[in-house]
């Protein structure tokens, strides 16, 4: 990480698992009224927030992003009746299990946005890119590099 | 109100000269919090509400307009932000959410700035009331009243009757006519306003 | 997994729009288009273009042309939003004999170009978007969409103007429409209006004919005093639960004679129809001209029902209709389609204290005006004070109350600037009365009203441009003594003025109705921030939602005049009607599916399916998927311990490698910098 | 009843010492424990602000930092006085919505060895924590000599029930915590619609024919609804209303005798506190009639020299005349 120079701050990666019918519609909202926030995030869109697989948040971070949003629709306001409770609920264990892998829990957020909160959208992803940033880049085993075995060992004495 | 005491600029002639599009900017930026001050629709809502608004030779509303049109001197000289009475009724009523009490302090302490105050009444009551607070810590009823109007106001010629008040200030209310003790920890607060002043000017 | 170590074999073409300066003011498409081209090969890419309007028939060509030389088996297309175009690279890709579904559309425009300002960074970012979605697409699917047939009826909710309308469309051109309507009668707010605008046509004059069509049509079935409970099922078969609430009358019996309410002791203030400036009984219909002519008893009020004697009502009736043993009744309809048409409440103006409603007796509501001017009112057509008798001399009519105000609600009610303008004719007509209109700006945008608004100024209507800051009765001077005085800035003199006057109307804004997100739920659509509907799209779908079936109509979407929403109401109705007559729809094939195979049989599935849509076979303990209900969640999918359920279009090797493809950069950068 | 750090204000220690007794009496009485902050300073009214902001907050945090300090487990700052309740409340208001400014103020108290974390503290208007915290039903527990027949316009003011930052009361403009205490003590409480109408603030020093003009309003409208005081909770409102009156009389050829008196005096006579007790007697224009209209003798004020005397010589009008040419010849004034 030497040859970033140190003037530049650290740009986290973010991905982000959207609802098709509140938050990517919040996204999209976003868009169309031009509000501005941080670049950051990159969006994958899920019919609903109860498609999300613990799996993609693994795989997200182990494949190099420093944070994940999980976002849908407001309590009771799910498309498919109750399933963002699902997600709900799963989002506590993940968080949990990154936390025992010693992944930072703030690397996991959840956002309530229905399809009008564009600004909400954009306000949050802001507030979150931050809360990454002051964290620093994922440096958790290097996450999703296979890194040479004296270059682990020489990690873990240091 | 008596009507009589409004008195506006004298209208000038031919267009607006020197357009300072930086004006509503800086006003923007010098008041705390976000003041909103660009979203005005010019509704008058602020002017129909204000108090003091028949003292005022321009309207807030009309001020927000000058802002706009980068009349820096006219809203420079302007008395319409020493007649604030804090009252806040603008604030609430605002249908843009214009913090325009606010707005009203950031314009004076610009005017004062650019010295470019018409009617320095106003300021120095506040100066004299100030010099209490950053020399004794506390403010000083009596003494700011007599002061002001021996100094400035010329209430006590203009106004006898002011003098039994200040009178009974002392009798009735067992005011003293000393000014307050030291506050004890003058000596930081000095320092603290120091730095203040400093930070400000930075 | 990963997908550089695959050989490709589709063969994907990726096509960025520039969508004018939208996309290419931010996003360096060029290089986008290169880079694809160069560093996605591993990935399929065989073909990587750029293009002003990939939406226009050129771009469309221009695909077209690729998939059949090029032989590609995938397109990926980053532009705008999925919800605006993703039908149109479909189908474009289709007419080029490619399956639709092997189409992915990604957003650049507003999920990067639109959203940001750093044109390195969005470059970037939109490089990583496209990585994703031609990673996702090589594992499209080719797809089939489901069909199912239609059923013919309709549900119109909501007997206003917008709801009668679409109602007698529908059923005019052969079908049969359930219109539910929660008050006792059909005919909304305007059955309560005087006069409407520009024209000065009696509401009651225009509206009631078309009320009485509907009463009478062999096609509509009216529910009034109902409300819609529960809304099952999906586009072309609703199964919709409704609540009837017990009227206490046998509509079968009653005549509609009147002698029942006649014959009631118990007066009620009427603050629904007469806006609380009359009375009824409790046994009422809310006007004279009600369809259907049936009278409700009004339980809460009734002193049988609090009481337990009287029954005059009963006692009276000629043809024994009366019954107090009536109770709520719940039935289910069976429809294709759903028009809402639920209209819009009235802005509370107590909320706005500075303009003393419900404290300084001289002033009005817009409603209560409306039915104090209208000769079927409380006070039959008079003008007059609170006292009920004296007729005021000078009137103000305040614009923009709860609307365009922060601190109530930010949107132009629409109505109010021609609906003052009325007022202020009709106060000069039937008092001779000084009239002021306060206004922040009049808006008199459709056709014949801004020459309405010309003869107003003539007919002497005096104009105050300032938004006014308070309406007090504290006077500061003789002349101002039991008068209602309007303090405001005249902002075109710049000055303060304070105007003693008679008697102040609020024109009160509209309100999305208080329950409408309740509503929103029960039909699976989105409101606004402020609580009205949610169109498909604001300009090109405006009475579409994103539910397939649940059309909106009229107020519900927003507010707006009785033309607009006739006009809302006709277009859901022309919307329906095509849909009816193709006999059966063609549905998203986003369903999940159970490998028989690896399915063990546990049936956590089972519960997680808000749709039922997963049967259990006890024979062969596997769980199935009825693709007819399943709407595509994917809930199941996830929670498969098994791993036994696909959900089509978000399969796990779609989001796995769109996860790789968005990450594809970062992680590129993150092995230099170890290195 | 929980502990609260008591901030004063300037005029508790002057011009209204009939607020600062009766406040005690009060508190006492509804077992209200207020711990003043040590070595607080004033808050710079409305006039600090007007000439600078840095200096103006740091003015003010000053007194949040030192309340922070000597917290003790209390999180609320009551105030008595609305001006002081707004700044301090701006102040945190501020600090804590915009964190640059907030670090700037921090900076300016880091020179004093002060800090202070904004939003640690909650600030509250006295009026707000007998209602909300003690409670009606206790106050009503405490009435032993209802007020009943005794008309009160309950006169709020402007900087109590507005910008209010945290919505605590029930309306910016026709709030009814007040009328709502005011009853609970037996009092017949009239719909003052100038309940929260601007006293004149500080322009009885700056421009008195403005100030003059509001306190006369006032004045009239309770005088037109037959009340028999004004009650106010601002010693400012006070003091203009009540020591400015005879100038009001006197510029507008009028002849009230409003008097002009604190909530918690009112309180305190409910509750059987002996008037004397409750700073009766000190104010300009006499409670006494108003009181024994209810059979209570408070203490006649001394006094003081005849103030609608006419004065020889110099007539009404000056000040118009005056105000006019202010303006008129701002620009030689400002040369001068």
């Amino acid at each position: 990480m030497t040859d970033i120079p140190e003037t530049k701050p650290f740009e986290p990666v973010i991905i982000g698992f959207t609802c098709n019918w509140c938050s990517y519609r919040a996204a999209d909202m976003a868009g169309i009224a031009r509000m501005k926030y941080a670049p950051n995030v990159r969006l994958i869109r899920l019919m609903c927030s109860g498609r999300l697989d613990p799996t993609f948040v693994f795989k997200a971070i182990a494949g190099g992003a420093d944070a994940v949003l999980v976002s849908g629709c407001h309590p009771g306001d799910c498309h498919y009746s109750t399933q963002n409770y699902k997600a709900m609920r799963r989002f506590h264990l993940m968080k949990r299990v990154l936390t025992q892998m010693g992944v930072e829990p703030g690397r996991l957020k959840l956002l309530w946005a229905s399809a009008a909160e564009g600004q909400i959208f954009a306000n949050e992803i802001n507030k979150f890119v931050e809360e990454v940033r002051a964290l620093g880049p994922l440096n958790w085993n290097k996450a999703g590099i296979e890194i040479p075995i004296e270059a682990a060992v020489e990690e873990v004495k240091a | 109100m008596n009507e009589k005491v409004i008195v506006n600029d004298p209208p000038s002639a031919g267009p607006v000269v020197h357009e300072d599009l930086s004006l509503l900017h800086d006003v923007s930026l010098l008041t705390p919090g976000d003041s909103h001050i660009e979203m005005c629709i010019q509704c008058g809502t602020c002017g129909g509400s204000c108090p003091s608004g028949s003292a005022m030779n321009h309207t807030p509303r009309a001020i927000f307009a000058m802002l706009r049109a980068g009349m820096r001197d006219e809203v420079m000289k302007s008395n319409t932000p020493w007649m604030c009475v804090s009252c806040y009724y603008c604030t609430v009523r605002c249908p843009q959410d214009i913090h325009i009490t606010d707005v009203m302090y950031t314009l004076k302490n610009m005017s004062l700035k650019s010295k470019m105050v018409q009617d320095s009444t106003a300021s120095d009551f506040s100066r004299t009331f100030i010099h209490y607070v950053e020399n004794y810590g506390r403010s000083f009823e009596i003494g700011l009243a007599g002061i002001h109007s021996v100094t400035h106001l010329r209430l006590a010629a203009r106004l006898p009757s002011m003098a039994p008040m200040a009178l009974g200030m002392l009798t009735k209310k067992g005011m003293s006519p000393l000014p307050p003790k030291h506050i004890k920890g003058m000596k930081d607060l000095k320092k603290i306003l120091k730095r203040a002043k400093e930070l400000e000017a930075s | 997994m990963s997908a550089q170590e695959k050989k490709p074999k589709e063969r994907v073409g990726v096509y960025i729009c520039h969508c004018g300066t939208n996309i290419a003011g931010v996003v360096n498409v060029a290089e986008v288009s290169k880079w694809a081209g160069e560093n996605l090969v591993n990935q399929g890419v065989v073909v990587s273009r750029d293009y002003k309007f990939m939406c226009s028939s050129l771009g469309q060509e221009l695909i077209q042309k690729d998939i059949k030389e090029q032989k590609l088996t995938r397109v990926v297309v980053a532009a705008c939003s999925p919800h605006l175009h993703e039908k149109t690279f479909r189908n474009a890709c289709k007419g080029a004999g490619l399956n639709p579904y092997l189409c992915e559309l990604v957003s650049i425009r507003e999920q990067d170009s639109w959203v940001h300002t750093d044109k390195v960074a969005a470059t970037e970012k939109a490089k990583a978007i496209v990585a994703g979605g031609v990673s996702r697409v090589v594992y499209h699917e080719p797809l089939i969409p489901l069909k199912v047939p239609i059923h013919p009826a309709t549900l119109v909710v909501g007997g206003g103007i917008t709801g009668i309308q679409a109602a007698l469309e529908i059923a005019d051109a052969g079908f049969p429409v359930y219109l539910v309507e929660r008050e006792p009668s059909i005919g909304g707010h305007m059955a309560q209006f005087d006069k409407t605008f520009p024209t000065l046509d009696c509401s009651a004059c225009i509206l009631t004919p078309k009320m009485v069509d509907v009463g009478n049509h062999a096609n509509i079935t009216m529910l009034t005093y109902s409300e819609v409970q529960k809304v099952e099922g999906y586009v072309g078969n609703f199964a919709v639960t409704i609540k009837k609430r017990a009227r206490y009358v046998k509509t079968a019996d009653c005549t509609g004679c009147g002698i029942c309410w006649e014959k009631c002791p118990k007066k009620v203030i009427d603050d629904h129809f007469e806006a609380g400036l009359g009375y009824r009984k409790a046994v009422y219909t809310p006007f004279p001209q009600a369809v259907p002519k049936y009278p409700v008893i009004d339980d809460i009020n009734c002193t049988y029902f609090q009481k337990g004697t009287c029954k005059a009502c009963e006692k009276f009736c000629p043809t024994n209709a009366i019954d107090f043993t009536q109770k709520d009744e719940i039935i289910t309809v069976e429809v294709g389609n759903i028009i809402l048409a639920t209209g819009w409440d009235l802005f509370d103006a107590r909320r706005v204290t500075n303009y003393g409603y419900g404290r300084l007796a001289n002033v009005f509501t817009n409603m209560e005006f409306e039915r104090m001017s209208n000769s079927a009112g409380p006070t039959g057509g008079n003008i007059v004070l609170r006292d009920g008798k004296t007729t005021p001399r000078s009137v103000g009519i305040v614009h923009c109350v709860g609307s365009r105000d922060k601190n109530y609600n930010n949107y132009c009610s629409a109505i109010c600037c021609m609906q003052s303008l009325k007022f202020a004719h009709l106060v000069h007509e039937k008092t001779g009365a000084t009239v002021y209109n306060f206004y922040i700006d009049i808006r008199t945008p459709a056709k014949a009203y801004d020459e309405f608004y010309q003869r107003i100024i003539e007919e002497g209507t005096l104009f105050v441009r300032g938004k006014v800051a308070e309406v007090t009765d504290a006077a500061r001077n003789p002349g101002e003594e039991g008068k209602l005085i309007i303090q405001v800035e005249d902002t075109l003199v710049g000055k303060q003025r304070r105007i003693p006057l008679d008697m102040v109307i609020l024109s009160a804004g509209l309100e999305p109705r208080a329950d409408s997100k309740a509503l929103a739920k029960i039909f699976g659509i989105s409101c606004s921030v402020d609580g009205w509907f949610i169109e498909r799209h604001p300009k090109l779908d405006p009475v579409a939602t994103m539910t397939e079936g649940v059309y909106i109509a009229g107020c519900a979407q927003g507010p707006k005049d009785i033309p607009a929403s006739v006009a809302q109401g006709a277009a859901a109705a022309a919307r329906i009607l095509g849909k009816i007559q193709q006999k059966e729809i063609a549905l998203e094939p986003v369903r999940a599916t159970i490998h028989e195979e690896h399915c063990s049989g546990c049936r956590i599935c089972n519960t997680m399916c808000p749709f039922n849509a997963i049967l259990f076979h006890e024979d062969k303990m596997v769980s199935e998927v009825n693709p007819a209900l399943c709407q595509g969640c994917g809930t199941c999918v996830t929670a498969c311990p098994a791993g036994a359920i696909t959900g089509t279009g978000f399969s796990n090797e779609q989001i796995l490698s769109q996860i790789d493809g968005l990450l594809l950069l970062t992680l590129d950068k993150k092995k230099e910098a170890v290195a | 009843m929980s502990d609260y750090l008591f901030y004063p204000g300037c005029s508790m220690e002057s011009s209204a010492k009939a607020y600062y007794h009766s406040v005690m009496s009060v508190c006492k009485a509804l077992d209200v424990k207020l711990n003043e902050i040590e070595d607080w300073n004033c808050c710079g009214a409305t006039e600090y602000l007007s000439l600078d902001v840095t200096p103006a907050y740091a003015l003010i945090a000053r007194n949040l930092a030192l309340a922070e300090q000597q917290a003790n487990g209390a999180t609320t700052v009551v105030a008595p006085c609305s001006a002081c309740y707004l700044n301090l409340s701006k102040a945190d208001h501020y600090m804590h919505e915009n964190k640059a400014f907030g670090e700037k103020i921090n900076a300016a108290l880091a020179a004093g060895g002060l800090h202070y974390d904004p939003g640690q503290l909650v600030v509250r208007h006295l009026l707000d924590v007998v209602i909300n915290e003690v409670g009606l039903d206790k106050v009503k527990g405490k009435v032993v000599k209802p007020l009943g027949g005794l008309r009160v316009a309950p006169y709020v003011g402007c900087m109590l029930p507005r910008p209010d930052y945290n919505s605590r009361y029930s309306d910016s403009e026709h709030p009814y915590e007040l009328d709502d205490l005011l009853k609970a003590l037996g009092a017949e409480v009239i719909d003052f619609p100038l309940k929260t109408a601007c006293c004149g603030g500080h322009m009885t020093q700056i421009g008195p024919a403005t100030a003059f003009e509001l306190i006369r309003r006032l004045i009239s409208s309770a005088d037109d609804y037959k009340a028999d005081v004004i009650v106010a909770l601002c010693p400012m409102c006070q003091m203009n209303l009540d020591a400015f009156q005879g100038q009001v009389n006197g510029y507008f050829h009028t002849n009230y005798k409003m008097p002009i008196l604190f909530f918690t005096q009112l309180m305190g006579l409910a509750f059987g506190e002996k008037p004397e007790n409750l700073g009766f007697g000190s104010e300009f224009v006499s409670a006494h009639e108003a009181m024994k209209r209810i059979g209570v003798q408070t203490p006649v004020p001394e006094e003081a020299k005849p103030a609608r005397k006419k004065p020889a010589g110099l007539p009404m009008p000056p000040l118009r005349v005056r105000a006019g040419l202010k303006s008129a010849t701002g620009n030689k004034e400002a040369t001068e």
